[in-house]
C-alpha cells in the first residue's frame, strides 16, 4: 500500500468544485510535484490533505508503519500529529516571533512536561527546553539559520522566511513534507540553492515529499512523478518528461501558441 | 391573547428603536469593523438635541427630528476624523480602546454640562392612546414604528439606489477595489458615520418623546443592546440589524411578560451566545473565510 | 500633521478644564495650612458624582453645600469658615473606601458626609471606625450593618439622618391595609437597589401581617425605561394597590405606563418618590391615587419648610426633591454638631452627633436614637393630579 | 503613455519593488512577466495607487502622478483589473457595471458604453440582474473587465486575467483584451502565462524577485531561452 | 537545582527587599493608609491586568468578561469569609474563588472560543453580564444590597505574595512551551494548527488560567474594600481591565504592571478634579491609542529594552 492514497477526492465550496475527483498515491521516499494553473485548485487540495478543509467527498488515507489512517476531516493538528507537515503559499510564520521560538513551536507537540512544570519550572522543565533548544538549533544550522536564531521572522529576507518555514515544518518529524511554491518569489540562485536543499532534506530525513510549484526547473529537476491539476481536475500524471510532451497539459498549462512555436 | 398582542406591541416599539440604533452599528461595522463603542452616546446626545430644540427653539416634531439627525451626523463625522481616522491602520483593540474613550467622553461631557439628573422631555405629540381589539396602542408608539419604518425605508434607498450609497456598499466588501472604481474611501467612511449618528440621533429623539427621560447614560445599556441586536441579525446587514432590534425588543417584552423580567439581560445575553455558536455570523451575516 | 493637531486640541481641552474646573482644588491646597485649622473646620463629601447613582449624590451634595453657603454667608460655625472636601466616588464602593481613607488621613477632616446609597455608605465604615472620625448620611436606609452593626453593636462613628427601610416599608404597608382596605398588592421593585429591596421586604412581611396577599412580586433595574411588559402582564392580575419601591427617575415612569395601559389602582412609594422630576416624566393626569412616604411634606405650613423651598427654588432654579431637602438638612446638623461640641475634634462632634435632641431641620425635628438613627415622625403624602393634596403624619415606632 | 522611473517599494522591511523602470506608450500592449512573488502584482498596485512606492516616480502622459490618490488616478484614466477579479459579490452585474462608471457624470454616454460592453460581452446582458457572486470564474472576468472599461480609461491594467479559468476561456479572454487594445485603449498586462501573453504583446517586460530582468518585443522574449527555460522547464 | 540560577535568586532578593522595605514602610507610617489603598488596588489590578494579558494579549483572544471570573472568586471569597471569619477562610475563600472562577472559564471556553475576535469579545461580555445577573437574583448573594462586613484579611503580605505569585507563574507559563503555543495561536491560528497545536484546548487552557488569577484578585478584593455587591463586576469594570492591559502593551507582562502603576497614580491624582476628572480620563485614552497605538511597552518586556540596548551598543 502507498504511503499516501488519495482516492475520489472532492471538495466544493456552495456551486464552485474546486477539486474533483481526484485521485493519487504516493510512495514512501518519493518526491512528486503538482503542477496547474494558478486557481487549478493545488492549493485546495493541500488544504485537504492538512484538515484545513473537511472533504466533501472521498478519502485520504495515510499508512504509517502499516497502521492505515483516514485523513479527511480530521483537525489540522492532528493531521500533523499523524505525520503530515506544511508550508503555506504565501508565507505563514508567526512573525513576531523569533526564529527560534517559531521552530521551538512547532517542537511542542512532543513536548513531555506537564503543566505543573510549566508553572514550577521543575528540573523536567530545565531539562527538556534545554534539550528542545539544541535540537532546534540544530535543525536551524540545517538551513543556515541559527545565528539568526533571535531575529523576529518577519525581518529575514525573503529567502531565509521560506527556509525558516521548511525548517519549522521539519520540527514536526513528519513523515510526508508538503511545499506549497517554496520557490514562489525567489531568483534563480536561490531556487537553485532551495533545490539542493530539498534534495538533501529529504535524504537526511528520509522524507516523502509533495510539492507545490510554478518554476519549472525546480519541478523538472526535482520531481520523479508530476501530476497536473486542471479546474480542480487531474489531466495528466507521469514522469517530467512524459509531461513537457503531453499534449493536453501543453494546452492547459504551458499555452498552446508556444507549443506550436 | 390580548395579552400577548399587547406584549408585542410592546416589543414592536422597544424593538423599532433597537433597530434605529443598530443600523448605525451594523454600517459602521460593515465598512471599518469598529465596535463603534460611542453609537450608544451619540444617541444620548441626540435625545439632548431634541431635548433643546423643542424645549428652546420651540420647534415641533418634525423639525426637532430633522434638526437633531443633521447635528448628530455632523458629530459623528467630528469623532470618526478626530478618533478613528488617524487609527486607521492600528490594531483593532487600539480602535476599541479608542471608541470606549470617545464613548466615555461623551457620557462625561455631557454631565459636566447638564447634571447627571434625569430630565423629562417637552410634550410634543400628544399620549393619546387607541383601544384596538383590547390592545392598548398610544399614539407615540404609532410615530415610533412610522417613523422607524420610514427612516429604513429611506436608508434602504440610499444604500440601493444613491451613489453614495453603492460607494458604502463598495468599500465595505473590498476598500481596494473600491478606490479602483474612483470611490474615495475616507469620504464614504465619513458618509456612513453620518447616516449611522443621524440614525442614532432620531433614536434618541423617539426615546424621549416615549418614555419622556433622558439622562447622560441613558445610552449604555441600549448601545449595547443594539449591538447585540446588530450582531444577531448579521452584523453589516441592513435588513440584519432591522430584524435583529425588532427580534431582541420582542423577546425582551416576552421574557419580561412570561418570564423573569430580572433575567431579560440575560436572556437576551444568553441567546446571543447561542445565536453566534449555531450562527456565528448572525442570521443574515455572509459566511467569509480565510484565505490560506 | 492630523496627529498633532489632535494633540493640541486635547491640550487645549484639558488646560481648559483644570483651570477651569480645579478652582476648587486649588483652594484646597491653599487650605492646607495648618496653622490657620482654627478660622476653618473641614468637612468631607464623599459622594456620588459619575457613575450609575449620581443624580442622588449630586442632589444631596446640592443640598449640602446650600447649607454652607449659607452658615459661611452668616459668618461661619463660631468663625469658623466650612471648608467642605468633594471627592467623586464614581459610585463604586471601593472607591468610596479609598476616597474616604483619603479624605481622613490626608485632609484631615472632622467628619465625612455621605455616601449617598447605603452600600457605598457600609462600604466606609470600617475606615470611619478605624480612624475615629465620625460619618453621616441622609440617605442610606439599609435596616442592617449600618448604623449597627452584624452583632448588634452600634458602630460609634456611623449615623444617619433618614429612617431605615423598615419605618417606610411598616408604614406604606400599613397605610395600604388600613386607610387603602387593600388586600391584594403587586409589587414592582427596583432590583438593582438595595434601598427597593429592603422597602419591598418589609412591605411584604407587614402587608402579609394584616391578611393581604401579594399577588405578584415584579422587578426592574435602575435606568430601565420600558416596563410595558411587566405591566402588561400584571395587568391581568387582580389587585387593589400597586407597591412600587424605587425611586422616582423609574417610578415616574412606571406610573405613567401604568396609567397609559388603564391601570388605576392607587400606586404606593416611598421618600424616593420625592421630586419634582416625579411629575415631570408621569405627568399630572397619571399622578392621582399616588401615596408615598416622605420626610416632609411641601403643604407643610411651617415657615422653615416654606423658605427652603422658596430659597432652595431661587438658588438652582429647580423645586428641591428629597434628596435636596436631606443634603440640606445633614449640613446644618454637622455644623450644628460642630458648633455645640465647640471643637473641631472628631471625637467631641462624635459625641455631640449622638447626644443631638430635637434637630429642626426641613425634614423633620429629631433627636439622635442610641442606635444613632433617628428618631422622628413619618409623612404619608398623596397626590392628585400630581399635586400633593393630603398628608398624614405617622409617629416615630 | 506611462512612465515609471526607478520605482522602489517596500512593505515593513521586505524590499518588494528594487529600481522599476519601464514605459508603455500609447495603443501599446506591454506585458510584464514573472514568476509568482516576483513583485508583478506590486508593480500594478502601485501605478493604480494602491501602494505607495518608497521613492520613483510615476509619470502619465508626462504628467507626475505619484502622490495621487487611487480615485485621482481613475479620473486621470488609469483602471485595473485586480488580480482575483474583485468583483463586489453581493450586488448585480449592473451594479457593478455601474460602479465603474462612478466618477462619471454624463448619464447618456454611461448608457452607451454599458451597451457597448454588453455587446463585447453577450453573457453580462443575460445576467444583468444576477448578483455578481453566482457567475463563474469567466464570467467574473469579464465583469470585471466590463467593471474597468466603464472609466472609459486610457491605460488598462490587468492582473493574471487569464488565473483559474479553463484553457477554452483564457483563449477568449486574450482575444478580448486584443480587441479592447484596438479600439484605441492602451494596455498594461501582468501575466504568469507567459506564453499566451507574449503572444499578443507589443513589448514585453521579465520581473525577477522585483527587479526588471529582461525587455523586449513579445516574439524576441518568446524565443529567448532564458524564457523557454523559465517557464517551459527545457534545460 | 537549576532553578536557583544567579538571576533566579536576584529576582527572590528583590521581591523580599520590595516586601520588606514596603512593610517597614507601612509600619513606621510613611506609607499612610490612603497610601497603602492605593497600592492594593495597584495589586489587584496588577493581577487582574496579568491575567487579562496571558487570554488577550498572548493568546489573542478578545476577552470583555474578565470582571464577571472577578466577580466570582469575590462572591466565593467573601460568602466563605463571612463564615469563617479567619485567615483560614480568607485563603480557603480565594481558592475556592480561584477554583470556581476556572471551572465557569472552562464552561464558557468551550464553546465561546470557537468565536473570533468580536464576535468573542460581545459573547463574553454577554457571559460576564450573565453571571452578574445571576449574582443580582440569588439569596446567597443578597441581591442588589450586596454583601457587607466581610472582614478585612487582605494585607500587604497577602497582596504581595499573590501579585508575585501571579506574575512569576504566568511568565514561567508564557515562557514555556505552553505558553508558545499560546502565543503561536496570536500569531496566526491557521499555521498553528498545522503545526500540531490543538487551538482550542490552549484557549480554553489560556481563557482558565485568566479566570483563575482573576477569582484571586476578585476575593483579595471583597476581603479588602469590605463591600461587594453585582454591578461593581459590570462590563465597564472589564472594560477598566482591559484598558490597563492595552496601554501596558498587549504582551507585556511588565508593560501591564507599569500601566496598572501608572493608572493607580493617575487615578488618584486626577481624585483632586472631581468634577472634569473622568472627562480627562476619556480624553487621555483617546490620545495615548492615538500616539501609541501599540500601549507603553508594546509587546516587549523590561528586559528586552535593556537587551536591545546593549546590542545596539556593540553595533555602535
Amino acid at each position: 500500500m502507498p504511503l499516501l492514497s488519495v482516492d475520489k477526492l472532492t471538495k466544493s465550496f456552495g456551486g464552485l468544485t474546486a477539486v474533483s475527483n481526484v485521485t493519487m498515491n504516493i510512495e514512501k521516499g518519493e518526491l512528486v510535484g503538482i503542477i496547474g494553473p494558478n486557481g487549478a485548485g493545488k492549493t485546495t487540495l493541500f488544504n485537504l490533505f492538512t484538515g484545513v478543509y473537511t472533504p466533501t467527498s472521498g478519502s485520504i488515507k495515510l499508512d504509517s508503519d502499516g497502521e492505515v489512517k483516514e485523513l479527511g476531516g480530521l483537525k489540522p493538528y492532528n493531521v500533523t500529529k499523524a505525520g503530515l507537515a506544511r508550508t503555506f503559499q504565501n508565507i505563514r510564520l508567526f512573525k513576531d516571533l523569533t526564529v527560534l521560538d517559531n521552530v521551538r513551536i512547532a517542537m511542542h507537540q512532543n513536548i513531555q512536561y506537564k503543566l505543573p512544570s510549566a508553572f514550577f519550572r521543575f528540573n523536567k522543565f530545565y531539562n527538556e527546553e534545554e534539550s528542545l533548544r539544541e535540537e532546534a538549533i540544530k535543525l536551524l544550522d540545517i538551513f543556515h539559520l541559527s545565528h539568526k536564531k533571535n531575529e523576529l521572522a518577519k525581518n529575514l529576507p525573503y529567502g531565509e522566511q521560506r527556509h525558516l518555514e521548511i525548517a519549522r515544518a521539519l520540527a514536526t518529524k513528519p513523515a510526508i513534507l508538503l511545499l506549497d511554491e517554496p520557490a514562489a518569489g525567489m531568483n534563480p540562485n536561490e531556487t537553485a540553492n532551495l533545490t539542493e536543499t530539498i534534495e538533501w532534506i529529504r535524504q537526511e530525513f528520509k522524507l516523502t515529499i509533495l510539492l507545490i510549484e510554478h518554476d519549472m526547473s525546480l519541478v523538472m529537476k526535482i520531481c520523479e512523478r508530476i501530476y497536473v491539476l486542471d479546474y480542480g481536475m487531474m489531466i495528466a500524471s507521469g514522469k517530467p518528461a512524459e509531461i513537457r510532451a503531453n499534449k493536453k497539459v501543453i494546452e492547459a498549462y504551458l499555452g498552446e501558441d508556444v507549443s506550436n512555436a | 391573547m390580548e395579552q400577548f398582542l399587547q406584549q408585542v406591541v410592546n416589543g414592536i416599539s422597544l424593538g423599532s428603536i433597537y433597530a434605529l440604533i443598530a443600523l448605525g452599528y451594523t454600517m459602521v461595522y460593515g465598512i471599518i469593523n469598529l465596535i463603534n463603542f460611542a453609537h450608544g452616546d451619540v444617541y444620548m446626545i441626540g435625545a439632548y438635541i431634541g431635548f433643546a430644540a423643542i424645549t428652546y427653539a420651540k420647534l415641533g416634531f418634525f423639525p426637532a427630528l430633522v434638526i437633531t439627525m443633521i447635528l448628530c451626523a455632523i458629530l459623528g463625522v467630528v469623532i470618526e476624523r478626530v478618533a478613528y481616522k488617524p487609527l486607521r491602520n492600528s490594531t483593532r483593540i487600539a480602535v476599541l480602546i479608542t471608541a470606549i474613550g470617545v464613548s466615555l467622553l461623551l457620557e462625561y461631557v455631557m454631565m459636566f454640562f447638564v447634571g447627571a439628573e434625569v430630565r423629562s422631555y417637552p410634550k410634543v405629540l400628544s399620549g393619546e392612546v387607541f383601544h384596538l381589539v383590547g390592545v392598548v396602542i398610544n399614539i407615540q408608539q404609532i410615530y415610533i414604528v412610522v417613523t422607524a419604518i420610514a427612516l429604513m425605508i429611506l436608508l434602504q434607498f440610499i444604500v440601493h439606489k444613491t451613489k453614495i450609497g453603492k460607494a458604502m456598499r463598495a468599500v465595505s466588501v473590498d476598500q481596494d477595489a473600491a478606490q479602483l472604481m474612483g470611490i474615495k474611501v475616507d469620504s464614504t467612511i465619513s458618509y456612513t458615520f453620518a447616516i449611522g449618528s443621524a440614525f442614532a440621533g432620531a433614536a434618541g429623539v423617539l426615546v424621549g418623546i416615549y418614555y419622556n427621560s433622558i439622562d447622560p447614560l441613558m445610552g449604555i445599556m441600549p448601545g449595547l443592546k443594539a449591538f447585540i441586536a446588530a450582531v444577531f441579525g448579521g452584523i453589516g446587514s441592513i435588513p440584519g440589524a432591522m430584524i435583529g432590534g425588532l427580534s431582541i425588543g420582542i423577546m425582551e417584552t416576552l421574557v419580561s411578560g412570561y418570564g423573569n423580567s430580572m433575567y431579560r439581560d440575560a436572556a437576551v445575553f444568553a441567546f446571543l451566545i447561542i445565536i453566534l455558536i449555531l450562527k456565528p455570523t448572525g442570521l443574515l451575516g455572509k459566511n467569509t473565510r480565510e484565505k490560506v | 500633521m492630523k496627529k498633532i493637531l489632535v494633540l493640541l486640541f486635547t491640550l487645549v481641552c484639558v488646560v481648559g478644564l483644570v483651570t477651569g474646573c480645579g478652582g476648587g482644588a486649588a483652594n484646597e491646597n491653599e487650605n492646607d495650612n495648618g496653622d490657620v485649622a482654627a478660622t476653618e473646620v473641614k468637612i468631607g463629601i464623599n459622594y456620588e458624582l459619575t457613575g450609575n447613582v449620581a443624580s442622588y449624590g449630586e442632589s444631596s451634595v446640592k443640598g449640602i453645600m446650600m447649607a454652607f453657603d449659607e452658615i459661611n454667608a452668616a459668618g461661619g460655625i463660631d468663625g469658623m469658615k466650612i471648608v467642605p472636601i468633594k471627592v467623586d466616588n464614581k459610585s463604586d464602593p471601593a472607591e468610596a473606601t479609598s476616597l474616604a481613607t483619603r479624605l481622613m488621613t490626608q485632609e484631615d477632616v472632622v467628619a465625612c458626609l455621605g455616601p449617598a446609597t447605603s452600600g457605598n455608605y457600609m462600604a466606609t465604615i470600617p475606615v470611619a471606625m478605624g480612624n475615629e472620625i465620625p460619618i453621616i448620611s441622609a440617605s442610606a436606609t439599609a435596616d442592617e450593618g449600618v448604623t449597627v452593626d452584624k452583632k448588634g453593636n452600634v458602630n460609634e462613628y456611623v449615623f444617619r439622618l433618614c429612617y431605615n427601610d423598615t419605618f417606610q416599608g411598616v408604614t406604606m404597608a400599613n397605610f395600604a391595609a388600613n386607610n387603602l382596605s387593600a388586600k391584594n398588592a403587586v409589587i414592582i421593585q427596583d432590583k438593582s437597589s438595595d434601598y427597593a429591596e429592603g422597602l419591598a421586604k418589609n412591605f411584604i412581611s407587614t402587608f402579609e401581617g394584616t391578611g393581604g396577599t401579594i399577588v405578584v412580586q415584579e422587578g426592574y433595574v435602575a435606568k430601565d425605561k420600558d416596563f410595558n411588559a411587566i405591566l402588561t402582564k400584571i395587568k391581568g392580575e387582580e389587585f387593589d394597590v400597586i407597591f412600587l419601591p424605587g425611586y422616582y427617575q423609574e417610578a415616574g415612569l412606571v406610573i405613567k405606563q401604568a396609567r397609559d395601559l388603564g391601570i388605576t389602582a392607587p400606586v404606593l412609594g416611598a421618600d424616593g418618590f420625592d421630586s419634582p422630576v416625579l411629575l415631570e416624566l408621569a405627568g399630572a393626569d397619571a399622578l392621582n391615587d399616588v401615596y408615598f412616604s416622605n420626610h416632609y411634606s411641601s403643604l407643610d405650613k411651617d415657615p422653615k419648610v416654606q423658605d427652603f423651598i422658596a430659597a432652595y427654588t431661587e438658588k438652582y432654579g429647580v423645586e428641591p426633591n428629597a434628596f435636596n431637602a436631606l443634603g440640606y438638612d445633614l449640613g446644618n446638623y454637622i455644623a450644628d454638631a460642630i458648633k455645640r461640641a465647640g471643637s473641631t475634634d472628631p471625637i467631641a462632634v462624635k459625641d455631640a452627633l449622638a447626644g443631638t435632641e430635637n434637630f429642626v431641620g426641613v425634614t423633620g425635628s429629631f433627636s439622635m436614637g442610641a442606635d444613632h438613627n433617628p428618631v422622628k415622625s413619618i409623612v404619608v403624602i398623596g397626590l392628585k393630579d400630581g399635586v400633593q393634596s393630603t398628608s398624614v403624619k405617622v409617629g416615630p415606632k | 503613455m506611462l512612465e515609471i522611473k526607478n520605482l522602489n517599494v517596500h512593505y515593513g522591511v521586505i524590499q518588494a519593488l528594487k529600481n522599476i523602470s519601464l514605459t508603455v506608450n500609447n495603443g501599446e500592449i506591454v506585458t510584464l512577466i514573472g514568476a509568482n512573488g516576483a513583485g508583478k502584482t506590486t508593480t500594478l498596485r502601485t501605478i493604480s495607487g494602491l501602494n505607495k512606492p518608497t521613492s520613483g516616480e510615476i509619470l502619465l502622459e508626462g504628467k507626475e502622478i505619484t502622490s495621487l490618490s487611487a480615485p485621482q488616478r481613475v479620473k486621470l484614466g488609469i483602471s485595473q483589473v485586480p488580480e482575483g477579479r474583485r468583483i463586489f459579490p453581493d450586488m448585480s452585474v449592473l451594479e457593478n457595471l455601474e460602479l465603474g462608471a462612478f466618477l462619471r457624470n454624463d448619464k447618456n454616454n454611461i448608457k452607451k458604453d454599458m451597451e457597448n460592453i454588453y455587446q463585447r460581452f453577450p453573457i453580462l446582458s443575460d445576467r444583468k440582474r444576477q448578483t455578481a457572486g453566482t457567475l463563474s470564474g469567466g464570467e467574473q472576468q469579464m465583469l470585471a473587465m466590463g467593471r474597468a472599461l466603464m472609466s472609459r480609461p486610457r491605460i488598462l491594467l490587468l492582473d493574471e486575467p487569464s488565473m483559474g479559468l479553463a484553457p477554452l476561456l483564457v483563449r477568449e479572454i486574450f482575444e478580448i483584451i486584443k480587441d479592447i487594445n484596438s479600439t484605441g485603449t492602451t494596455i498594461l498586462l501582468v501575466e504568469q502565462n507567459a506564453s499566451m501573453a507574449l503572444a499578443i504583446a507589443h513589448r514585453a517586460y521579465v520581473i525577477e524577485t522585483g527587479t526588471i530582468v529582461m525587455s523586449g518585443t513579445g516574439e524576441e522574449l518568446a524565443k529567448s531561452d532564458e524564457i523557454q527555460k523559465a517557464y517551459l522547464g527545457g534545460e | 537545582m537549576k532553578a536557583l540560577t544567579k538571576k533566579n535568586l536576584l529576582i527572590l532578593g528583590a521581591i523580599l527587599l520590595t516586601f520588606t522595605v514596603v512593610q517597614g514602610l507601612i509600619s513606621v507610617g510613611i506609607i499612610n493608609k490612603f497610601y497603602e489603598i492605593t497600592i492594593a488596588m495597584i495589586c489587584i489590578n496588577i493581577i487582574l491586568a496579568v491575567s487579562l494579558n496571558l487570554v488577550t494579549g498572548f493568546t489573542g483572544q478578545f476577552s470583555l468578561g474578565h470582571a464577571g471570573f472577578m466577580s466570582i472568586g469575590a462572591y466565593f471569597g467573601a460568602v466563605i469569609n463571612l463564615q469563617m471569619e479567619s485567615t483560614g477562610g480568607f485563603l480557603l475563600g480565594i481558592f475556592a474563588g480561584a477554583l470556581a472562577a476556572t471551572l465557569v472559564g472552562i464552561l464558557i471556553g468551550i464553546p465561546t472560543l470557537r468565536l473570533k475576535g468580536d464576535y468573542l469579545a460581545i459573547a463574553t461580555l454577554g457571559m460576564a453580564e450573565i453571571i452578574r445577573v445571576v449574582f443580582l437574583n440569588l439569596d446567597i448573594t443578597n441581591g442588589a444590597a450586596g454583601l457587607s462586613g466581610i472582614p478585612r484579611y487582605t494585607n500587604w503580605l497577602w497582596l504581595c505574595f499573590f501579585t508575585v505569585a501571579t506574575v512569576l507563574l504566568i511568565n514561567n507559563f508564557i515562557k514555556s512551551s505552553y505558553g508558545r503555543a499560546c502565543i503561536s495561536i496570536r500569531e496566526d491560528e491557521i499555521a498553528a494548527e498545522s503545526m500540531g497545536i490543538n487551538t482550542t484546548k490552549y484557549k480554553v487552557m489560556a481563557f482558565a488560567i485568566g479566570a483563575f488569577f482573576a477569582g484571586i484578585a476578585g476575593a483579595l478584593h471583597s476581603s479588602y474594600f469590605y463591600f461587594i455587591r453585582p454591578d461593581i463586576f459590570g462590563f465597564l469594570k472589564s472594560i477598566d481591565i482591559l484598558i490597563i492591559v492595552v496601554l501596558g502593551g498587549m504582551g507585556s507582562i511588565t508593560g501591564s504592571i507599569l500601566a496598572a502603576i501608572l493608572l493607580a497614580v493617575l487615578t488618584t491624582y486626577l481624585q483632586a478634579f472631581t468634577a472634569v476628572r473622568m472627562i480627562i480620563y476619556a480624553l487621555l485614552l483617546v490620545v495615548i491609542m492615538i500616539f501609541r497605538p501599540q500601549g507603553i511597552m508594546g509587546t516587549k518586556e523590561i528586559s528586552d529594552l535593556f537587551k536591545s540596548k546593549k546590542k545596539d551598543e556593540r553595533i555602535g
